[in-house]
């Protein structure tokens, strides 16, 4: 119930924003080459005379039923253009949190089990360094590594995974590298600070006291401790991921969520805004479902 | 390892009734400070990114607008010692007014971040119960938005320039900053200490100023040091769709987002800016990392 | 308690049977299985390495319940966790003696022979029991798990003999229990379970560190009731640190008794109740609060001397009313005194009782 | 008795938000049930009774720090519970507590001089030099120097810190002060020391105390009267000697049995009456009398009903067969 | 530059792999809203007239047309044997149906450019006469637009006409338009001029960053595709092929002396035209490609006046006529530019006014926002980049004339006014030629007050060596007849 009066705040706030920002729906809707004329026809048409609340009001009640509406850039239905592009951002995102979490926890682990070693420190430098690398020049970085000097992989594109899913792979390993980064170092700083903070606690103690191996210690006994806040970081990463990442679907020419709002935004295009809100807003709702549950495995005292 | 801690605190106790020896809060948080090689090498490279920001235009080579088109994207010379850009300039001197106008972007950010997040986290935290809940439906509305599309709203709203991209930002890391503080101030209100002032009848207001503030510090410098290199980064991506620092403003952002056109032609163009911000940023984590293990909580488990 | 005055006569008799049975079994008395010689623990301070476990000596056999007492800090925990070889493995080390349990060189085990050591033939038993479970798993697997690792068996008779010691220790439906999660025991519970956990194993020794301090009386009388009956059926040799000298006056056989990370004196413990052979183990009897009527409440003056400032000679030298000037020079080893062993250079002939 | 009561408690309940199943609402915890006593002035009421029995709850119900269900609190004859803001906070001056962890009790990034000064701060406007005369005159009250004014709670031992909470709590020279196991982290001879402070006080200041412990030898030696929880019920109130000479509730007297003694002839000797059976879920309450499982006279009228208080042999106590001595 | 394709040996098996920065909304060419449309719509659509790489109107599926010598009738003369590709013939009755559609279907952008026709009379099956309701002689050349582009009259009441589009043209689609995305089509079998058709088939996608095209084609993912100017050199650096086409587009700022008053005044404006250093422009921001003009139509268009002059950077004269015109200390103005390849215009411009004192504020607008803001008057004025038109009419309209939505001041010379008007009812060529001429020589001469000129744009499509018959068009939309590629 709270998370359905979530969207309806989200689309609301998305809705007032977009027609409180200059810019005219129907200026854009009209096209560029269009006179005023049309531009007025095209304001008539798509019902923007009316009051603000009264469109949203129809926008809702038609969301509730189902329909979406139609983007204003050629009337594509909105259900449509985001049932062909989520699924690409759901894979480039799911791929990239899988490498930032596969790179992330062994690296949180080793460093908090070598905390203020060498290898430690080393971590942690990556880990920040990786905070700090600005995504698009990782991107561009790879470009010209990857596809311009050594033609490994394609620079960008896209095809769809179930055509194919080694070229699907291709595709999508060099975005999923720059959009893994720093969900990585992310990922690999909180949980080396819980797994440290679990490591002190009087229960890891015990479990060496029972004469398990100091890598059942860590693996079994202190990892699933601090996995409750490891996977809130994990979980607001996947929501940034889902959302779809403009610039790096930008560099590399990816037909995904993110591309498809910000032309939505650029356009003033309320449909299609409205549409990859209320996804993005879902995927929001659901990740945090699946880290509730989770919390509910590594933490048993969570209800 | 609670119990040993306990004994070893009592350990000081000859110490801490040598009655001459006081111990200064600085001059605690300076010893522990310099004992982070790391943290005082980043804190020294940040007060001379300070120093650049504030005398730069002085010991700028050339003048950083100055234009040259018959000399654009030039390499690496005696005369331009980090080569020009696209219009010509001096991408040295643009490197040192840059300066300026990143670190204030950063700071303003981070200002208007924590000064929405703080407050509300607070209240929130500690109020608990309705209140609790109101501000976190709209910050769970606002953070389930994709970050881009408020930028762009906001930015439309209030107009382009870097002040208000920069407010966009601010307005974007409220919602994570609230969650920290919140998340904080959930844990320190269980103490036990802030039960006892309230028991001796201390006003809410002073226990959140005196008690609950005091004890989310490290987790705060920790975000907030996060915040102004991401700050960067996003005033980077902003500038990218023309929306942060304007002609003929110089900001590390947008001197990335402007080179991309000419990777493989003057790839120094990309590489300088690039790696000026990931230092600045990587120092920003480093030495907030360092903040926080010194200003830390004082117990004696990190000495 | 009028009980106890009017039994006096009668009662005393299996009394004075458990004070003759350590008499008779010294002759041939067996191996202990827990044999520590000259420990010493230093840690790394501010200060540099700091020595906070001095030369302690102490042996346990098997059956016989060791009780260390002491002022807090002295040294208590750390002994144990040294013995246990827990001590955290940066900023601390052993700076010399040995130790040997079980017949084997602790010192000289690796990682997986100590592992293989813990849980198995010797286990541990925390003070918290509150913070020493593991609040991710059941108490079933916990106890489980540590079977598994030693004896091998499969998961399902792992699973059997977790239920098992958690009934031999007396948590009633313990099948049931066994699927439940720390934070849905009482206090007392939990320590049941730790306990249970350390002896599923059938550990030859067994060290609890105030495993009753979290505990109300009448919980703790159970606790103490099991433990002591674990070593007279299973042949357990236990240390038993506590700061509760009603306590110790219930179950152990012998107590230490530690101050500033010495052992100032060890005897049987009906010797140590009747005549301490150490001031401050004279302070610490009498300061012990008794029910009976509102007595004065004895206290020992001055502090513990930090380790880096400890005094020469005696260390208790500068707190005890009977100091003398030879005090305060030159090493006091533990003599051997009769059957016990004590620092103090007036042992003999100081007159020193347990209450005034 | 003819004095009017600094604190007086009447049918004190206090209920815990369960927790809450997938569906439907949760049932509430009762943690404390009808609880009532008095204290004048210069008493020290000794509460006790089995972990988890609500000791805890009750200070903190008394102290206003958590709402109860139900029951009124008297402070000075004045009911509080309905107390909100500003004048609550103003009838804090009365009563005070000190809290059983001397180590988590302080605050941690403020100076002994701000902690134990803020009561002065918020109540009397005390700022600067006065404030910190002030402060110093309560260290030394507690057997601290003023030169530990401008240190911090870590470099203090736990006995140490308990005397700083102890000067806090007497900054405002209240009526009562609740101690919260206040001693039962220090060892002996620590504790000793400490309860030798409290007493000195109570002479001094004429406070009153609600003292909770499960260290019966120590109720004993500071308590005029004696009150015994279990399981959210009070079940026996009687003055010192006479609930630890004359236990009329079975649950006193198991408790009195089960104090070890230190020494082990007579201990060894003694014959103790081991208690057997469940203690109560919390979240389920049988219906009758809650030691009715552990209770050795049990009847059935004990499981079905709940016993009234009443008055036996010079104490009040809750139990369908009290003891006879 | 390119290799004419008839004289290469091409692999009819070949697929083309095509990428475009501009995503068409829908692929009904009666309802896109833009001309860069046009590239990707036209691979499925033929229209009744061809434009040649010139510019110039030529027959398409119209193979001849005439007006009347009143100029209210054009009589189309119809291909025969035409098919659409869902094989329905191509008839008169299919362009009165598509005619119709483009004057009535919700949403019709090609609606204004069919005004002019009041009905449509289909005289026999390969003959149209359509009815204007006043003389338009731009209609030919619209016929060349989307306006022109002929849709199977059966496909047109299907729900899918935006995905998958029915036309007539060199390919049809092999499944449906993602929109926004990419789209695949084949060779139509029963197409009509198979000289046109070397390919098997084209795959288009779209990606708006033409650096990521030229980064996709390097690296072999792509074969041709869009690049601008600063990837040119990168592109022939690379190896590849790339043919500039110098298009109707151009530079230009369009301005709103309603809101900078100085502006108002012709002296001012004929400063600010000589303060900008047009070749350095090109030559510095646009690393060469792009032609110096201050015509809004280039050299060798029919619309191109000869004998106007080229403005020459002069500073002092600038200074002088400011000075003249009592602005001495110059002016200060905010010129909005869309983020992107604009900005470094709008940038080395505001320098080099800021030489003659004319302070420019620089101010970066996303599109929608900047052009909303301009039309509604709030906006000093605009850098942008003007897409071209297929007939003068349009651009000079829209743009220089009273009630152009890109003259907010709807400030006009009188003298262009007039010109403007009469070529319209003009329907001699050669006489619209010469009053089209004229008019372009008086806006070089009185400086307009709702434009400036700054250069002539350039298509530029890069390419593999492979792939053959890649043509510059004046319209700036390639068109794919006779691309192949080689084996
Ligand atoms: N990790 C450590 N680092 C430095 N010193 C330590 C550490 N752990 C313990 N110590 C020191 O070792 C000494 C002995 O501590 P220990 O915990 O053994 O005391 P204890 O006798 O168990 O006290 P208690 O009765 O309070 O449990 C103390 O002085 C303490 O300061
Ligand atoms: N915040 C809370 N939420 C839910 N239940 C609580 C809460 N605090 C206490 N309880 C429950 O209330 C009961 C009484 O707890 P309380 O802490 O008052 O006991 P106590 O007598 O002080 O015990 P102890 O001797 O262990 O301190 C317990 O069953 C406890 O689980
Ligand atoms: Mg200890
Ligand atoms: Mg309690
Ligand atoms: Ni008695």
């Amino acid at each position: 119930m709270s998370s359905l009066a979530l969207l309806v705040m989200v689309s609301a706030i998305t809705f007032f924003m977009i027609l409180l920002v200059p810019g005219d729906p129907a200026m854009t809707a009209a096209g560029p080459e269009a006179t005023e004329q049309q531009i007025e026809e095209t304001r008539q048409r798509l019902g923007l005379h009316d009051n603000v609340v009264v469109q949203f009001g129809r926008w809702i009640l038609r969301a509730i039923s189902g329909d979406l509406g139609s983007s204003l850039q050629g009337g594509t239905s909105v259900s449509q253009l985001i049932s062909e592009r989520f699924p690409v951002t759901l894979g480039l995102a799911l791929t990239a949190l899988s490498l930032a979490v596969i790179v992330a926890v062994p690296a949180a682990i080793i460093a908090a089990a070598n905390r203020g070693k060498t290898v430690d420190r080393l971590i942690t430098l990556v880990a920040s360094a990786g905070v700090a690398i600005p995504t698009f020049w990782l991107g561009l970085m790879l470009v010209v590594g990857f596809s311009l000097y050594t033609r490994v992989l394609p620079s960008s594109g896209y095809s769809p995974f179930w055509e194919d899913p080694a070229e699907w792979l291709r595709y999508i390993i060099m975005p999923a590298v720059t959009l893994a980064a720093a969900p990585a170092a992310e990922i690999a700083r909180q949980l080396r600070g819980s797994m440290i903070g679990v490591l002190e606690q009087d229960y890891v103690r015990t479990a060496t006291a029972k004469g398990l191996l100091p890598r059942v210690v860590l693996l079994k006994h202190a990892l699933k401790n601090a996995g409750v806040p490891a996977m809130t970081v994990i979980g607001l990463q996947a929501t940034f991921l889902l959302g779809g990442s403009l610039i790096v679907e930008q560099i590399f020419g990816i037909p995904g969520l993110g591309a498809l709002s910000i032309n939505a935004v650029l356009q003033r295009d309320i449909p299609v805004i409205q549409g990859a809100v209320l996804v993005a807003g879902i995927a929001v709702l659901i990740v945090n479902l699946l880290v509730d549950l989770s919390y509910r495995t590594f933490n048993p005292k969570v209800r | 390892m609670v119990a040993t801690r306990r004994a070893l605190e009592q350990g000081d106790i000859p110490q801490a009734s040598g009655s001459t020896a006081r111990t200064k809060p600085w001059t605690r948080f300076r010893s522990r400070f310099l004992k982070q090689k790391a943290g005082v090498v980043a804190a020294a490279f940040l007060l001379l990114v300070v120093i650049v920001a504030a005398i730069g235009p002085l010991v700028a080579p050339l003048d950083p607008n100055e234009q040259n088109l018959g000399a654009i994207l030039k390499y690496p010379s005696a005369e331009h010692l980090l080569g020009t850009d696209d219009l010509g300039r001096d991408v040295f001197s643009r490197l040192l007014f840059g300066t300026r106008v990143s670190l204030l972007a950063a700071v303003q950010a981070t200002a208007i971040g924590v000064a929405l997040g703080l407050p509300l986290g607070l209240i929130a935290g500690y109020l608990g119960g309705r209140t609790d809940r109101v501000i976190m439906f709209v910050n769970d509305a606002v953070m389930s938005m994709p970050g881009l599309l408020l930028a762009i709203a906001i930015v439309g709203m209030l107009g382009p320039g870097l002040t208000n991209a920069m407010v966009a930002i601010g307005i974007i890391f409220a919602p994570h900053i609230l969650r920290i503080v919140r998340g904080s101030v959930l844990e320190v209100k269980e103490e036990t200490y802030i039960e006892a002032s309230r028991s001796i009848g201390t006003p809410l207001s002073r226990i959140i100023f005196q008690h609950v503030l005091p004890n989310v510090r490290s987790p705060l410098i920790v975000g907030v040091s996060l915040m102004a290199g991401r700050a960067m980064l996003n005033e980077a991506s902003l500038s990218f769709l023309g929306m942060g620092a304007q002609y003929p403003e110089a900001s590390w952002g947008a001197m990335l987002g402007r080179a991309f056109p000419y990777v493989d032609r003057a790839p120094f163009l990309i590489v300088f800016p690039g790696i000026t911000i990931a230092v600045v940023v990587l120092a920003f984590n480093v030495a907030g990392d360092a903040l926080r293990d010194s200003l830390g909580r004082e117990t004696r488990t990190n000495s | 308690m009028t009980e106890a005055k009017k039994g006096n006569s009668i009662l005393l008799a299996p009394a004075v049977d458990i004070l003759l049975a350590p008499a008779v079994e010294s002759d041939k008395a067996p191996e202990p299985v827990v044999s520590v010689r000259d420990l010493s623990v230093e840690f790394a301070t501010e200060r540099g390495w700091q020595r906070v476990i001095n030369n302690v000596s102490l042996d346990v056999s098997p059956g016989k319940i060791l009780g260390v007492v002491g002022e807090s800090g002295s040294g208590k925990s750390v002994t144990s966790l040294a013995m246990m070889r827990l001590l955290p493995k940066q900023g601390s080390r052993i700076a010399g003696g040995s130790i040997h349990i079980d017949g084997s060189d602790m010192q000289a085990l690796n990682e997986r022979e100590l592992s293989a050591m813990r849980g198995n033939r010797m286990a541990m038993i925390f003070q918290e029991p509150m913070t020493s479970l593991n609040p991710a798993f059941t108490i079933g697997d916990q106890i489980a798990e540590t079977v598994r690792k030693h004896k091998g068996v499969p998961k399902k008779e792992a699973w059997k003999r977790a239920v098992q010691s958690l009934d031999d220790v007396g948590i009633p439906n313990a099948a049931g229990r066994a699927r439940r999660y720390p934070h849905e025991f009482s206090g007392g519970m939990r320590q049941r379970a730790m306990i249970a956990m350390a002896i599923s194993c059938q550990p030859r020794v067994l060290i609890a560190d105030e495993p009753t301090t979290a505990l109300d009386v009448t919980i703790q009388a159970q606790i103490l009731k099991l433990l002591r009956s674990m070593c007279e059926d299973h042949g357990l040799a236990m240390m038993f640190i506590t700061h509760n000298m009603g306590v110790v006056a219930d179950i152990c056989d012998d107590v230490a008794v530690m101050y500033a990370g010495e052992i100032i004196e060890q005897a049987n413990i009906y010797d140590t109740f009747a005549a301490p052979k150490h001031p401050y183990t004279e302070g610490l009897l009498r300061a012990v609060p008794r029910l009976e009527g509102r007595s004065e409440l004895a206290s020992i003056p001055g502090k513990t001397p930090a380790p880096w400032d400890m005094p020469p000679g005696c260390r208790f030298q500068p707190r005890c009313p009977y100091a003398i000037d030879a005090c305060n020079t030159g090493q006091l080893p533990l003599r051997q005194i009769g059957d016990r062993t004590s620092r103090c250079l007036r042992a003999e002939d100081l007159d020193l009782k347990a209450s005034i | 008795m003819s004095q009017q009561p600094v604190l007086e408690v009447t049918g004190l309940e206090v209920n815990f938000a369960g927790k809450k199943k997938a569906f439907g609402r949760a049932a509430p915890i009762r943690a404390v049930k009808g609880v009532s006593f008095s204290i004048q002035p210069g008493e020290t009421l000794g509460l006790v009774g089995e972990s988890g029995s609500g000791k805890s709850t009750v200070a903190r119900a008394v102290m206003q720090l958590i709402e109860p269900a139900a029951g009124e609190v008297l402070l000075k004859g004045r009911e509080i519970t309905a107390l909100r803001g500003k004048e609550l906070r103003v009838t804090r001056r009365d009563i005070q507590m000190v809290f059983q962890d001397p180590y988590s009790s302080l605050d941690p990034s403020m100076l002994i001089a701000d902690s134990v000064g803020e009561a002065l701060e918020v109540h009397d406007g005390l700022r600067g030099h006065e404030r910190d005369a002030r402060v110093a005159e309560l260290l030394e009250l507690v057997g601290l120097s003023s030169h530990h004014l401008e240190r911090y709670p870590y470099e203090f031992s736990g006995g140490q810190r308990q005397r700083i909470a102890i000067a806090r709590a007497l900054a405002l020279n209240p009526a009562v002060v609740v101690c919260d196991e206040a001693v039962s982290a220090l060892d002996v001879s620590t504790q000793n020391q400490i309860i030798g402070l409290l007493e000195g006080l109570r002479e001094k200041l004429n406070v009153a105390y609600l003292f909770i412990s499960h260290d019966l030898a120590v109720v004993r030696h500071i308590s005029d009267r004696v009150a015994v929880m279990y399981f959210g019920h009070l079940v026996e109130v009687g003055e010192v000697s006479q609930i630890f000479e004359r236990p009329a509730h079975p649950y006193t007297r198991a408790l009195l049995s089960a104090i070890p003694i230190a020494d082990p002839l007579r201990q060894r000797s003694r014959k103790t009456a081991m208690l057997t059976g469940e203690i109560p879920d919390i979240v389920n309450p049988p219906s009758g009398c809650p030691f009715a499982s552990r209770c050795e006279f049990a009847s059935g009228m004990c499981r079905e009903q709940m016993p009234e208080f009443r008055e036996h042999n010079g104490s009040s106590v809750a139990c369908h067969h009290p003891l006879q001595t | 530059a390119a290799a004419p394709a008839s004289n290469v040996a091409t692999d009819p098996t070949a697929v083309l792999r095509y990428i475009y920065p501009n995503a068409p909304g829908t692929m009904d060419p009666h309802v896109v809203n833009t001309a860069f449309a046009n590239v990707p719509l036209f691979l499925v659509f033929d229209r009744l007239v061809h434009v040649d790489t010139a510019g110039k109107a030529i027959p398409g599926l119209a193979e001849s047309w005439e007006y009347s010598s009143d100029g209210l009738k054009l009589t189309l003369h119809l291909r025969k044997n035409v098919k659409f590709q869902d094989g329905d013939p191509f008839n008169a009755a299919a362009v009165k149906a598509n005619i119709e559609h483009g004057q009535t279907v919700p949403a019709s952008f090609v609606k204004g450019d069919l005004s002019s026709i009041a009905s449509v009379t289909v005289v026999d099956a390969n003959t149209v006469e359509l009815n204007l309701s006043a003389p338009d002689v731009g209609l030919v050349l619209k016929l060349s637009d989307r306006a022109g582009a002929m849709i199977s009259p059966k496909s047109m009441a299907s729900a899918n006409l935006n995905v998958h589009p029915v036309g007539a043209g060199m390919y049809e689609m092999n499944g449906d338009y993602q929109v926004g995305v990419k789209f695949a089509v084949k060779k139509f079998d029963g197409y009509w001029d198979p000289s046109a058709q070397k390919l098997a088939g084209v795959q288009m996608s779209f990606m708006a960053d033409t650096t990521a095209i030229l980064n996709s084609i390097k690296s072999g993912g792509a074969d041709a595709g869009v690049v601008r100017e600063p990837e040119i050199d990168g592109a022939k650096a690379a190896g590849l092929q790339v043919v500039e086409g110098y298009d109707l587009g151009f530079g230009n700022i369009l301005m709103n002396p309603e809101l900078v008053p100085a502006l108002k005044d012709e002296r001012v404006r004929m400063a600010v035209n000589l303060a900008i250093d047009r070749k350095e422009i090109v030559d510095g921001v646009l690393f060469g490609y792009g032609k110096v003009t201050n015509q809004p139509f280039p050299e060798g268009y029919f619309a191109h006046s000869g004998s106007a002059a080229n403005y020459a950077y002069d500073p002092e004269k600038a200074k002088t006529l400011l000075a003249e015109a009592g602005f001495k200390d110059g002016f200060a103005m905010t010129i909005d530019n869309v983020p992107g390849p604009g900005t470094r215009i709008n940038e080395a411009m505001a320098a080099q006014l800021a030489k003659v004192g004319i302070r420019v504020t620089v101010r970066q607008t996303e599109a929608a926002a900047a052009s909303a803001q301009y039309g509604a008057k709030k906006a000093d004025a605009l850098s942008v980049r003007w897409t071209g038109r297929p007939d003068p009419t349009s651009t000079l309209s829209l743009i220089f004339m009273p009630g152009g939505s890109n003259n907010p001041s709807n400030m006009a010379s009188e003298n262009a006014i007039a010109l403007f008007n009469k070529q319209k009812a003009e329907a001699d060529p050669a006489k619209r030629e010469a009053l089209l001429q004229e008019l372009s020589k008086e806006l070089v001469d009185h400086p307009p007050a709702s434009n400036i000129v700054l250069f002539q744009s350039v298509t530029a499509t890069a390419g593999t060596k492979k792939v053959v018959g890649l043509e510059g068009y004046v319209t700036g939309k390639l068109e794919f007849r006779g691309v192949g590629m080689t084996k």
